[in-house]
């Protein structure tokens, strides 16, 4: 039992930590720490500069030009990233589809899509979710009928995160409606640019347009576009979802945005109020507690000696955790967060000197924080919501 | 002791039902939050229902009526998600003009009452926060024996479709002192007066105030009492408005949980589901509860009168905490889009807790007042 | 609306304190504001008391010589004696079988149970609860077969709450097995001192003898104990859960309780601490809140305009404050309270002056928070469980 | 960072296990309590075990092993419900006395590592609360050269039962000073002690010391530091047996769940207690991760090794509550029952809370010492 990360880990941490501070832009560094709107652009240089330093794959085995680090050296990755104001990996492309083209994909579909993953250059949407299916995924209606060499889909997606940016979307489409739901289901890539894919906004309830549906009015696919066998669907979206997981707590971001709470407080002068100060002193053991679970799996990982099954609860704590310290940001900043600019929202906003001077929010850092606790609502629901992660716990504990 | 509600008083609650359903539907309330928020025209239409007559003296051409007149009108508010500056035009101007000279009040009242004058409170300063006696705005009497103030205002509801605001400023005393807190009339077209509005959160609409050397009519010098009673009586309209809105939040809710289905079957067949919307339901009635409560406790004298608003703003503010997250996360995915209705409910709650004090504020409140008695009748 | 009471129901509230406050044995008085011990001799005189004025079966109809008071003068009567710290009047006979056989029983029936229930003469236990029925309450084993004029009963009761003392015990039997578990029920009143009646203490985690097990053993019944019609013992047990629910909330010993917890906390130095004050705060809202809800029962029973039914959220309610105020009693109440001296919850009791002076408890208020705060985990349990509350509330919801 | 058990680490555990399965069931725990917590014997056994021993070191007899096996130790302790004066006697006290002059500690150490002597920290005064400085006992030296207390110390783990005290009293200083108190060893047959043991609601035994000019033995002048680690100490103690503890009511409790029908069906089938059981588990492992940090952090210098066994105190009290509270709700009546085993787990969680300070006080704890980043690796 040791709390310390090796000399090893400690100099790789280092190499991560000098690298991120010499290569990531300031403007999208400063957009991150004051919580504003990151736009198609930000998102692709970072991830760009990752791929060029070939760390965008950052969990991607060396075989298929990944750095093959150790859990502990992507969680150290994350970490760095996390603490110094990096936006996060958008995941569809390199964390979610590669390793399903990894594990199930043919040697051509390895090269076909794997090196635009890696690079940064393709942007990888998820078509999961449909309007009928929520918690019950396997209730996939998205029909694809096989035509020849070609796929012709029909059918609905949603809930597309970022899909307005998306140049290929994977899917989960039913090829099979004779057997059970999951029997049937196949997963298909599809190009977004093909005749008949059609993308419209989805607004959230706090003005922004970050999720989409996803519309298939008889699109052709290849047929090659198909991973792994027909009506096998079901096995590569498990497998998907079980490598979502990865960094599902979350806990580095926390780190930083406790650290930001922190500040607000501060500024507000409601640091030293013994009532704020407590739920933050809370919030504080709930973010070491979690990082310490995080840590427990990473050391299962590492030496291979127990499992250690606690996806489902780094899951529940960490959203709850994401929506504790937006609503404690929201509190701290106080009534003046309820002020609404949309503009606000943006970088080189004005802050103070919006209105003529006479926007309420005072200190740029209040503007967006009535809008990010109302925007993180999401995390208990979305990627399995923490009901079914609760009926999961309770899965294999009572069976 | 009786809850009941009067034949007149359910006569009133049914006028505004009515007014909402045929008048107000989603669409308008939509629209008119994503235009800014300007609710003007609504509050002519309130005026048209009489509505904004409602506390006025008859005297003024006002309808008299109190405060549990007050608490069905904002229940159906609620009900109906109407953003309009009712709470702080028809019921809180009212009772601090109340303490007004005669001539004041006859100048402003009847027109305030038929709604072809729009007079709100400015009583937030921003570096403020909850402290309603922490007031940095000056007033000084010239030797024209006009007062002029300086000083900023924040989030005056409905600030940049006001004809008036009704403003407190510190004449004598250290930042924090009661005493030495006047009130005065500032028009709006007042010489020194800046006005800036912006939409909130909630989709209404509020103004950042810039007075510089702004002339001003005393209405009331010693004001600390009046204010603070002003500041209850909007506690009590919106915790009755909070009521209105878990009640319908509540009704969406149970809706959906029996439509959607899920695995085949709809989600009210799920016990952790069920369960949560019996503790959607416990919060609601405690909330009602304390809605009651704030209402028929205005009457009484300052301390006890205090107690028991913050007590009432502390249920309120945990119910509609609870109620607006929980029955976001049973609607899942759906209910956290602009389109549907049901996240808007759940925005004005957010708003509401952070409304004339959070939670925490008026926990201290309570605790700072606690005696050795407690309770409805202690 | 109007928060105040009229003249008359104060004037009520005036007659019944001055009883009260005349009538109330000071010993008994001072164990129940020190929250001791109390002993079949301390429930059965407070009950005489009451039953010789009348009121003993307070929520009686005239007709069969109560007071016939309305719902408002019943919850003041209640209030009364809660706050000049009179016991809880045990209820299985005056509040819970008398209703039954009141609605249910023959004339002579009435005359034989009623006058000793009302006087306060004979004790009355509950049979309902089995080993293998909790929250199932229909699924009732203990037989009882008719022969002849008798019916023989045989099986276990188990919680029989202060059974010890008990003359007389209504129970639930099964006396049809071939059908549905409700239509097989009856409701038989048995004399405990029949030959076969065995009572068997439990004690709980307080160390406490406060329910017991029952075993019958061929004991005969005759038939004129049966109340009702054979097989209809279900209708009349709902009835009486029906009437159980009366003062469910027990809104007035909280108000009691949440004085003495400030007592405690200014007695233990801890009052002006903000982190227990604002928890002692917020226990105070809830308990306004909660006497609200009760007084708007209350109003709708006196106007009959609008019914409320709230029963299931009074009994959550209620049952989570008792909790809350026994858990910050032993929080305020600090360390010392871990001491257990069975002793120190029996009147007399030396407090500092117990073993030679070192008994750490120091005032005599500390001594028995911690078995309290055991004792009312019942709360939650027992009259329907909080999760069989929230069924029946989601059901009122849902459907 | 690693979080394995060496292989000698789960030799100890087993070996601890072993012996709770053999030699200490329930109805042996349940008669021990009942008979008023008396525990000496379970605590020869132990010494038997070689567990007295553990970490003091080789040089005095001990095996002169850490923090970790001291964990796995309390873990199964914990889990096997044993009340032996474990921590205060084979952990705190050979902690205090690392600080010792060697003469004293080559007279008490090996002895106490045997399980002849028990030594036992007298360190909590009553109107102290868990104010660890609040010291009010005196000590004096007398012309003789010979220290003397008076005083008076509560809840004395197995006081009765112990063969010294280690005792904190003040030699200079006002009420709450952390200089100026000193550490003293006092036989028990001291003259002018007086000792008064009593049972505890968890099963175990205390007393209460009452000193008059009782002749002691001074083992440390500036003692703060070194009482603030052995409290430490402690803290990571119990907060490795509450893990041993939840863990084993969880396991009741699951099976029972699995077990006990309801309407025909067990009560596992019902998801409102699906979830219940999931949030158990969810309090669990999250006191399972902050006993580990307990234990690792014991090492770091004071302030944060101070804040970080208040953050493990903190989340340790809330999951000893929540478990405790939630295993009983789900048992039903039968849990509530002093023959039911659970009953005992829920009341040593308990008192656990409120042991060194409960989780209010310790939340001040970590309030007090709150840094602009936090985190394991802050």
């Amino acid at each position: 039992m040791d709390l310390n990360f090796t000399p090893e880990e400690l100099a790789f941490r280092a190499e991560v930590r000098d690298w991120v501070a010499t290569h990531l832009p300031a403007d999208i560094r400063q957009k991150v720490r004051q919580a504003q709107r990151l736009h198609k652009d930000d998102h692709q240089r970072w991830a760009r500069l990752l791929g060029a330093k070939g760390w965008l794959g950052y969990a991607w085995p060396r075989a298929f030009g990944g750095p093959g680090w150790s859990a502990v050296q992507k969680h150290l990755f994350e970490e760095e990233c996390a603490l110094a104001d990096a936006p996060r990996i958008v995941p569809f492309g390199p964390v979610m589809v590669a390793p399903v083209i990894m594990a199930f994909g043919t040697p051509e579909q390895h090269r076909r899509f794997l090196p635009g993953i890696a690079s940064g250059d393709v942007w990888w949407s998820q078509g999961y979710s449909e309007p009928g299916s929520g918690s019950d995924l396997a209730s996939v209606k998205t029909r694809a009928e096989r035509v020849g060499d070609h796929y012709v889909v029909n059918g609905q997606k949603t809930w597309t995160t970022l899909g307005q940016y998306g140049d290929w979307i994977f899917c989960l489409v039913r090829t099979d409606t004779q057997c059970k739901p999951q029997a049937g289901i196949s997963f298909l890539l599809i190009d977004m640019k093909s005749p008949g894919v059609t993308v419209r906004p989805i607004l959230l309830l706090d003005g922004e347009h970050e999720v989409n549906e996803v519309f298939f009015d008889n699109v052709r696919v290849p047929a090659e576009n198909l991973i792994g066998e027909e009506n096998k669907g079901w096995t590569y979206a498990k497998y998907l979802l079980a490598h979502e997981r990865t960094n599902i707590a979350d806990v580095n971001r926390a780190k930083r945005e406790l650290e930001r709470l922190k500040r607000i407080a501060q500024a507000e002068g409601v640091y030293d109020d013994v009532r704020l100060r407590d739920q933050i002193a809370l919030l504080e053991v709930d973010i070491v507690a979690l990082e310490m679970m995080v840590l427990r799996v990473l050391s299962a990982e590492k030496s291979g000696k127990q499992s250690l099954d606690v996806a489902g609860l780094l899951k529940i704590r960490g959203s709850e955790i994401q929506q504790r310290y937006t609503e404690l940001m929201m509190l701290a900043g106080g009534p003046c967060t309820q002020a609404f600019l949309f503009e606000a929202m943006e970088a080189g906003w004005q802050g103070d000197q919006a209105l003529g001077g006479l926007f309420p929010g005072g200190a740029e850092h209040c503007a967006p924080l009535t809008s990010h606790y109302f925007n993180v609502r999401k995390t208990t629901i979305y990627g399995g919501s923490n009901e079914v992660q609760r009926n999961i716990v309770a899965q294999t504990l009572l069976g | 002791m009786d809850f009941d509600f009067s034949d007149d008083q359910l006569s009133l609650r049914d006028m505004v039902a009515r007014w909402v359903d045929k008048a107000f539907p989603f669409d308008r309330r939509h629209a008119l939050a994503k235009a800014g928020g300007a609710a003007r025209a609504v509050h002519t239409e309130l005026a048209e229902l009489g509505l904004t007559a409602l506390v006025i003296p008859e005297a003024h051409g006002g309808m008299g009526l109190g405060a549990v007149e007050a608490m069905v009108v904002m229940e159906e508010l609620g009900r109906g998600l109407v953003n309009a500056p009712y709470t702080a035009g028809a019921l809180m101007s009212p009772c601090l003009l109340a303490a007004a000279p005669e001539a004041l009040q006859a100048a402003w009242l009847p027109r305030m009452a038929d709604g072809s004058a729009l007079v709100v409170p400015a009583l937030q300063e921003k570096a403020a926060r909850y402290r309603l006696n922490r007031v940095s705005t000056r007033a000084e009497a010239g030797t024209d024996g006009v007062w002029r103030l300086s000083g900023r205002k924040s989030l005056v509801p409905a600030g940049d479709e006001a004809d008036a605001f009704l403003v407190p400023a510190r004449v004598t005393g250290t930042l924090d002192d009661e005493a030495g807190i006047a009130l005065f009339l500032v028009p709006r077209d007042a010489a020194g007066l800046c006005v800036g509005g912006h939409p909130l959160q909630d989709g209404a609409r509020a103004a950042e105030l810039q007075l510089e050397n702004t002339p001003a009519t005393l209405v009331l010098e010693q004001a600390w009492d009046r204010l603070s009673l002003a500041q209850d009586v909007g506690i009590a309209a919106i915790a009755a408005e909070s009521v209105g809105l878990m009640d319908r939040l509540t009704a969406l809710t149970v809706d959906y949980l029996n439509t959607r289905k899920q695995f085949g079957v709809t989600l009210a067949t799920f016990q952790a589901l069920r369960h949560r919307i019996a503790d959607v339901k416990m919060q609601l009635e405690l909330a009602r509860s304390m809605s009651y409560y704030a209402t028929l406790k205005l009457g009484e004298a300052g301390d006890a009168r205090r107690r028991a608003l913050s007590q009432a703003k502390v249920q309120v503010g945990q119910s509609a905490r609870f109620v607006g997250q929980q029955c976001m996360q049973l609607h899942g995915g759906i209910g956290i889009t602009d389109e549907y209705l049901g996240s808007h409910y759940f925005k004005r709650l957010t708003a509401v807790e952070m409304q004339f004090g959070d939670t925490l504020h008026h926990l201290g409140e309570v605790s700072d007042r606690m005696q050795a008695t407690a309770g409805v009748f202690a």
